[in-house]
This record gives C-alpha cells, structure tokens and sequence, in this order.
C-alpha cells in the first residue's frame, strides 16, 4: 500500500487555503498540526446533538457524553498500548500532564536535598522549568545530558546513579528532530530505582509508540500536535504508581467523599481530571486517533522518512544553510531546524510567509538548545503526514529569496 | 423504556426490604461509597465454618442499590464462601453485560429483574455497589469471594 | 424590548432533538450550558482557516491565531469590566483558576500555621478542596461561614479577622441558587488586610458581573456554563497582585528566558499560561461572551427570574416536593434544587429523563451543602436563556409520573 | 507586501548599523529580551547636564530591531531628556497605530521608514525592543523620559 498524500491532503479544509496570494504550504506542524475534517465533525456533532456535562448525570445527554468521553480514553489507552483506559489521565495539553508529574509525584516520592532529577539540554522548556521548580520546592538538584555536535543526547555514564530520583527526557527533540533511544537511560534508572517520565509530544504524533516497549513509567502528549484539537492533553502513568501518587488539581469530580473537614479522593484517573474536563476536546482527540489508526502510524512515519531524506537532500543542497540536528533520516523525525548565513531566523521567517511557507522562527521553547549550537534562534520546517515534497521544493525557493533580499 | 429498568420485583424490594439493618455479631464490615451521587452503604457479614450466617446492611441510595441488597441478602445468606463467590460473578457479569447477558434464575433468583438495569450503564454501579461492600466485608472477614478464588474453588 | 425565547432557542441546534421519544426539555445548565451555532461556527471557521500556535510564529497563520486569542481575551476582559486585558487568564476551566491562586497565592503570602483561610459551607468542591490542600501544604488554618436554613451564608462576625489571608466564597450557590450579597465580606477582608476571591462559576453565565464593582481580587468561572465550549476557563486577578505571584503550572510561553541553570517569568497574563493554551476554545469563549452582550445580560437575567418566580410557584405546589434555598426570587438565580417525599433523586431523574427532562441528581459537588440539609443527594433544576414555561410545566408532569411510579 | 516591512533604509542601517558596539563611559545600562524569538540588547546611555551624549548598544536580533536601534542612536544622541522622549513618543505610537498613523520625517528622520512595520504585529515587539531598553537604561542614569514626564516637560 502506497500513502495517498493526495487523499489525505483532502481531509485538511485549511490545506486549501491562500496566503499572502500564495497557496499555504505549511510546514509548522511541530508547533501544532492542521485538523481533519473528520475530527472537526465529530466534535460538531457531539456539540450539537449530546452535549452534557460528563460522570455525573444520569441524564441521557450526560450518558451519552460520559460513553463517548470514555470510549476516547479507551482509543488512547489503545494507540499507545497502555494496560488500561484508566491510565490515560487527560489534561490540558503536555505542559500540564508534565507539571502533574512534578507535583503529584514529587510529593509521593518525598523529593529532599541530596535527590537528584535528570533532564537534557535538548528538552522542550515544558520538561525543563516544571524540574526545576520542583528543584527549589524541595532542595533536590537538577542535572542533565549534554547534547552532541550531531544532535544526540551525550552519554554520560555516572548521571544517573543511586541519588537519581526522577528522568525526564524528550523521546523526539522539537528543535533537533533527534528520535532518542531511551532503553539505556530507561534501564539504567530502573535499576538505579529512579522512575522515567518521556516527554512524546513530538512523538507520539509522528511515530508508532508502545509504552510497554518503551518502559518508561510516564508519558505525556498533546492533543493539537497530533489532528487533535486545542486545549487537550495526556499524561499515560502505570496505574500502580497513578494508584499511590496524591492529587494534584483539586475540585469537583476527583473526589471520593468531601466534608469541611477532609477530603478523600477518587481512584485514577479521575483523581487527577478535576473539575469538567475539556469533554468535546477528547472526544475530538478519539477520532484523530481514529484517523491516525485508519492510516496506520508506521506508514505515517514512513510518508514523514521520506519526506525528510528529501529534506535534507534539498536543503544541503542550499549554499549559506546550516543543519543543525542529525544529517540522515536514521533516527530522527521530521523536524528540520537550520540557519540562514547572515540573516536572521525572523526575517528568514517573514519572507517565507510572503511566499506562503509557514516556517517557525525563534527559540522553540528550547532556549537551551540553541544555546548548545550557539544561537539565539533557528528556523524550523516541520512535516506532516500532509507534506508533499512540492512543500520542500517551495521552501528551496523560499530561501534563495531569503538571500536575494538580504544579499 | 422504563419498565426495563423499575421491574415490579425491584419496586418490592425497594419498599420491603429483606434483612435490612445492621446486626451483631458480625466479623467483616465494610463502608462503600458511590462517589458520583454521594449514596452510601454499609454492610456486615457473620460468618462461621465458612458460611454466610448473616449478612446485614444499612444505607442510603436510589431503588436500584437498595433493591439490589435486600437480592444480595436473600441470595447469599447461609451460602458458602465458593457458592457466594459463583453468584457473586454471575450478577457481576450480568451487570456489566450491556444488556446482552442472558440472566440464569436459577443462579440469581430476583437477581434476574436487574437485567434491565444493565442497559443504564449511569446505574450499573447503582446496582453494584452492595455487592462490592460485601465483597470487602467478607475480605475482612477472612472470606475470599472474589472470582479468581471461585475459580480456583469451582 | 422584550426577551424573544423562542429566536433565542432557533440558535441551539441541540433543543430540536428528543430525548426517549420526547421533546428534550433541558434543566441542567448549571452543570454545563448548550451552545448556539454562533460560537460553534466560529470555532470551526477558525479551525478551518486560521489555525496555528499562538505567539510563537510570526507566519501569517500563527499572528491570526493569536489576534483572535487576544481579541478574545479583550472581550472577555470587558465582559466582566476588567481595567485591562492582561487582568485575564485562560484556565481550562474554573477548577484550574481557582488551584492556580490556591497555589501561586499561597506561595507568594508565605501562609503558615495561625493564618486562616475562610470558606463557606455552600462551596462547589472546587472552592473546597484546594483550599484544604493548601492548609494542609502550609499549616494554615480553614474555617467557614455556615448556611442558614433558607439558604444564605449565616452571619460570623468573627470569623474574618486579623489572621485570615484569603477569603474564598461562592458568588452565586450552584445548589442552592443563592447569590451572596458579598459586599460586607468582601469590606471586611480588606479592613483586615485580606484576599478575596470569588468562585463566579454561576454568576458570569446568568447575570450582569462588573469585577470593579464587585471589588473582589480574583474571581474564576468557566466557559462551558456560559454558552461557550468545554476546555476554558478565566481567571481574573488584580494586575498588580499578578504581577507579584509566582508562577503555577510551569512549561512553553510563560518564561522570560531559560537556562539550565534558572528561569525566569514573563509578566502576566503570559506567565501563568503554561503550554498552547485552549486556543480555538479561548475564541469559542470570545463568541459566547459576544452572544451575550448583543442579548445584553440584564435581559437574560430578567428572563430567568421570570422562569425561577415561575417555577417556584409551580413547584410549591407539587405535594411531596421539598425546596432547598432560598423560597422567592429575590437574591437567587435559576437553580432549584429539591427533594420528592420517599423518592431518591436518582429515581426521579430517571423517571424524568424517560420524558426527556434533564434534570441533575447527586451531591452536585457540593457535599457539605447537602449535609447541611440532612440529605445525601438533591434533584436539580437549572435554567437559562432559552428555558421556557413549558418547560417548567413538564417538570411539574415528570414530578406527578415520578410518584405514580413510587407511589 | 514585503516592500513596507524591508524598506531600503532599513536594511541599510541593518546592514550597517550606526553606533554599534558598547562604549564606556556610561552612566545607565538595561538588558532586554524578547521573550517569544529569543533576540536580546544591551543598551548603554551616558549622560551629562541632561543630555545623552553616548548611546552604545549591542545585541542579537533581527533586520527589524538592529535597524531600530541603529535609528535610535541617531535621532536621540546628543538630545536633551525632553527631546528624547517626544521622539521615543513619536515612535511608540507609530508602532502601534496598526498602520493608521502618519509619520513626520521632521521628528523621526529615518524612524519613518518603519511604518510599514506596524502593520505586522509579530514584529511591533522587534521594532520597540531597543527603544524599551533604552528608556530603562535612561531611567537608570536617572533620566525619565516616560510619556508621562515628556508631557510634563512638554
Ligand atoms: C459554583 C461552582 N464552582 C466551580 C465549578 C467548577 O467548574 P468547572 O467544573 O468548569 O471547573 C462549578 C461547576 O461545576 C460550580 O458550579
Ligand atoms: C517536545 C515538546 N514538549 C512539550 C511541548 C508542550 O506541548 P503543549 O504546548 O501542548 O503543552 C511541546 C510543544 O509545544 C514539545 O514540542
């Protein structure tokens, strides 16, 4: 079976669309992807014929809700090979399933002076600053893998020893498109009884993830990264560790029973989804995992291999333009960041956009990152199972305007 | 629709309960909670030689989990740990079967007027709730009803 | 002018359904509300043709995507007559807003043992629980106003003193229907050096709220109870006291600049909107409020007394029928909750929902309110703009079915 | 479209900028960072008898904010506090007439040129981010040149 980006392109209403009296090529979908109109019904739908608050009607319209918001868990639970629906705990998007993670989990482990957290010099600022805050609540210190000159995690062989208490690292770098092998770093903290969190907001979107495979013991993504709408994220958690870990929001629906005077809380998830959850957003999320699956992720990711091997041909090929980031399609994404000789990433960026190319300019929520290359900024072309190699020949083009004007 | 759901034997139950109250002695109690409505059940087995002597309840809840003890009480009262635990499974199934489990009088008696309930799936855990007190009451009780142990029993 | 009910219901696709063979009569908008096409159809031309991440591009999507997220805030801001947009803080509901204050105030007034925080038995648990944590967190100490026995907050001349720091009650009860007349409380915080936050949750949907007036610090409400989607909320806060609080949730687009080494914050409403934030919702929200404005919100708070006066006598007249709350309309909104002699709320709201009337049954997250009233669980019956007479007349033909049935 | 954002002027100052480079003595310094794209300044005034008689500056940036601060340098050195201001006025309120507002060369000499900036919000924030540097390095020097005292003086 060939991927048919023709058909799928037909699903995308904006695809269709103009910019600055060019056609959109859009290549932002890292930062967030477009959505198909088969997730823009189903939401439509929900809102229009069984919209109702969830778990706490017996009503019809709250029942058909709570099914359909349930039946969403159970299809995430499903994409990402978790044991049980009720370890998908939804939230607001990564940063929130991440800061979850910090609180709840930090407290349930009694984090003090002398623990250590791990991180990485290639993390999105959402797996960075929720550490470090974590860092001065309670004494512990924040350490981190380097990054190499090709983009890969630096090995580092005593980081994660006995004092190491939590590793949060990127599965897939949003600036580097690195696709880290993390069954060392995962091993290794096991067996140093440290807990493992990944970070696959870039992941999950782009690539098959198992989380048995994986064996980490969180993982957080996002739901508008992924054809899924804004304003919903996950957190996958063991359920033996969700099950042990205090609450983090607080309020209506996490609760077992309240008086004035104490509270007792619910099982998970529920006891981390307080207050009305973003329903229609997850029900929305369960058919872009519909979408997702129909296709099949491994083509996906194969469509989004071929487009970077093509990528990276094309724009190695650009006198002036430097790659930062793994040079070959192995093991890594379809996330390319580079800098134009001269000219700065906003301006390369705004040019582009007169041409109709969606690029990102700046620091990608990875300040870190650019400062190991040496940088305040890159631009950052970033594909899709819509992407079309035309896309890349039109960001060539882009760019040789790039340097026609700041020549 | 709702004739399924408030079958005439539910609405006995309801308003003439069976055994209801809680009595001494006892050896296993257990306190449930439905956290979504807040209804509340507490009940107590006695138990020797490995026998349900008696099994008492009180509580506060709809027709569907009030009903569903005073079944609970008529069914397993005098039973033995691995007949309470194939009665116990059998309403269970039954229960989360959507409505496409066939009930067995046999097995569950006035249990089978719940079949109803099982397409309502906001009352399922209505109708569950006694059954997972007594479950843990008879934990404490030193008494494993589970199915895994059934199982094992059978 | 009179309220036209009948065009403002040709609005909401969802009131032509039926429900079990019957006309849907819809009583429970307090849980959540339905939505007009109006905001519906802005979502998804935004999610058709503008989408793309907020203040992170400087491509032409992303700049639309974030003037409509920052117009959105703007209307919102004047909604509730804030001094200035950036007094406006996107949650993804009000349990968000109100946990981000529990936590960022907290930290920032350093609570400790001998301070008090002071709450009242009327809370939705959202206005509860975080704030039991929060003592828990610090060795503060949580106290409450009571409740009358008609529903209202019982007077406690001493309950707010020199130790109290923070004073968070419910604007408007979503069990009782009460709206607390806070003037007196929220004078005497401030005399005493004390917050005040007000959870608005059920006041922003149903009636005019000027924050200036109101002369409250913070207050919090949530987008789907106002017409608007699931997945937003708003917190409002004095700018001046935002800009002294640290951070909450932690990640993407709240920083001013980060290092492996430390971070710091950009200013509000920015640093405490970690992560893409509810996006197309945000918009959503912006639409609704517009909705709002052009009915103009005295007319809809006209038309739900009218209702609430009418179904008070209505159900008055019922035998067996037990209200809680206040008895007349004055100082109340539209959300009756009551008890049926000798018949569980869960029985009348199936009974009810066989005829297509959906009505709320439970603790309505709001145990303490319940126990104050000697009973578990209550029915309730909530209104909005498009709750008409009729209505309220098949309520009172459910309740009569209701006791065939258990009689 | 691109012609109102990349005005000859412009990129000529871009490309060569005027008084680049940081320069002692001064008597006020700020640090600015935006905090969306990661460009940074350093500005540095120095100052005497309520005169700016050095500017210095040096950062990372784009075409958009190394072309304002080298604009900068040239219409406000050697301006007394007053002047300063009703310049850095002219220009704020240039930036964010979302393309509405007329400029005077009079006033604002090259600053012109970036009229057409305003009508790209994400590049507002780059045009003003050396002029909010310097109002901060003024202030720290001790010379307010805030609208609110430019109306004061005016
Ligand atoms: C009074 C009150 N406060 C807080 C909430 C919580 O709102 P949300 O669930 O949207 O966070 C609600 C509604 O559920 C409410 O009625
Ligand atoms: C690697 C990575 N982590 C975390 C995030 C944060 O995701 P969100 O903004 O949806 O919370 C992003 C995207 O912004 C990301 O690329």
């Amino acid at each position: 079976m060939t991927f048919d980006v023709a058909r799928v392109r037909a699903d995308f209403p904006i695809l269709t669309r103009e910019v600055n009296g060019h056609p959109l090529v859009y290549l932002d979908s890292a930062n967030t992807s477009q959505k198909p109109v088969q997730v823009l019904d189903v939401m439509r739908v929900h809102n229009e014929r069984h919209n109702g608050n969830v778990s706490r009607s017996v009503h019809t319209l709250g029942t058909e809700a709570t099914s359909a918001y349930e039946d969403a868990r159970a299809k995430i639970a499903g994409f990402v090979g978790a044991a049980t629906p009720d370890e998908i705990v939804f939230t607001k998007n990564s940063t929130e399933a991440i800061n979850l993670v910090a609180h709840s989990l930090g407290q349930h482990l009694a984090l003090k002076p002398g623990d250590e957290v791990v991180i990485s010099e290639m993390e999105h600022h959402s797996n960075i600053v929720p550490w470090q805050l974590l860092c001065e609540r309670t004494g512990a210190t924040l350490r981190w893998f380097g990054v190499t000159d090709d983009g890969r995690l630096a090995p580092d062989e005593s980081l994660i020893n006995e004092r190491t208490k939590i590793v949060s690292v990127v599965h897939m770098s949003n600036v580097l498109g690195t696709i880290n092998d993390v069954t060392g770093i995962v091993a290794r903290a096991h067996e140093v009884g440290a807990l493992v969190m990944l970070d696959c907001s870039q992941s999950v979107p782009h690539l098959p993830v198992d989380v048995q495979a994986l064996g980490a013991d969180f993982i957080a993504f996002t739901g508008h990264k992924m054809l899924g709408p804004t304003g919903i994220g996950v957190l996958w958690g063991r359920y033996s560790l969700l099950a042990e870990m205090p609450p983090f929001l607080a309020g209506g629906s996490m609760i077992e029973t309240v008086t004035m005077g104490g509270t007792t809380y619910a099982a998970p998830p529920a006891r981390f989804e307080a207050g009305t959850p973003p329903i229609a957003e997850a029900i929305g999320l369960g058919a872009a995992v519909d979408y997702l699956t129909a296709l099949g992720m491994e083509a996906v990711h194969q469509h989004e291999q071929d487009i970077t091997a093509y990528a990276l041909k094309v724009l190695t090929d650009v006198p002036g333009v430097r790659l930062f980031g793994p040079a070959t399609p192995e093991g890594r994404g379809g996330t390319l960041s580079f800098g134009v000789d001269g000219v700065h990433p906003h301006d390369v960026g705004q040019i582009l956009d007169a041409l109709g190319v969606e690029v990102r300019v700046g620091h990608h929520c990875a300040k870190p990152t650019c400062a190991r290359f040496g940088v305040p900024a890159m631009t950052r072309a970033s594909f899709y199972l819509y992407t079309t190699t035309d896309e890349i020949d039109a960001l060539a083009r882009g760019l040789d305007q790039v340097k026609k004007v700041f020549g | 629709m709702l004739d399924g759901l408030y079958q005439e034997i539910i609405l006995d139950h309801y308003k003439h309960p069976h055994g209801r109250g809680l009595r001494d002695p006892f050896t296993g109690e257990a306190h449930h909670v439905n956290p979504t409505c807040g209804d509340e059940i507490t009940v107590r087995v006695n138990s020797s030689s490995g026998e349900f002597t008696d099994i008492s309840y009180d509580g506060l809840g709809c027709s569907i989990s009030q009903a569903s003890a005073s079944v609970l009480y008529e069914l397993l009262l005098n039973r033995s740990a691995a007949d309470a635990a194939g009665i116990q499974d059998a309403f269970v199934a039954l229960m989360q079967g959507r409505g496409q489990v066939e009930p067995d009088e046999d097995v569950l008696g006035d249990g089978i007027a719940f079949a109803g309930v099982a397409k309502f799936p906001a009352r399922v855990k209505c109708a569950l709730l006694p059954w997972m007190a007594f479950k843990d009451a008879a934990a404490r009780a030193g008494i494993d009803v589970s199915s895994e142990a059934s199982e094992v029993k059978a």
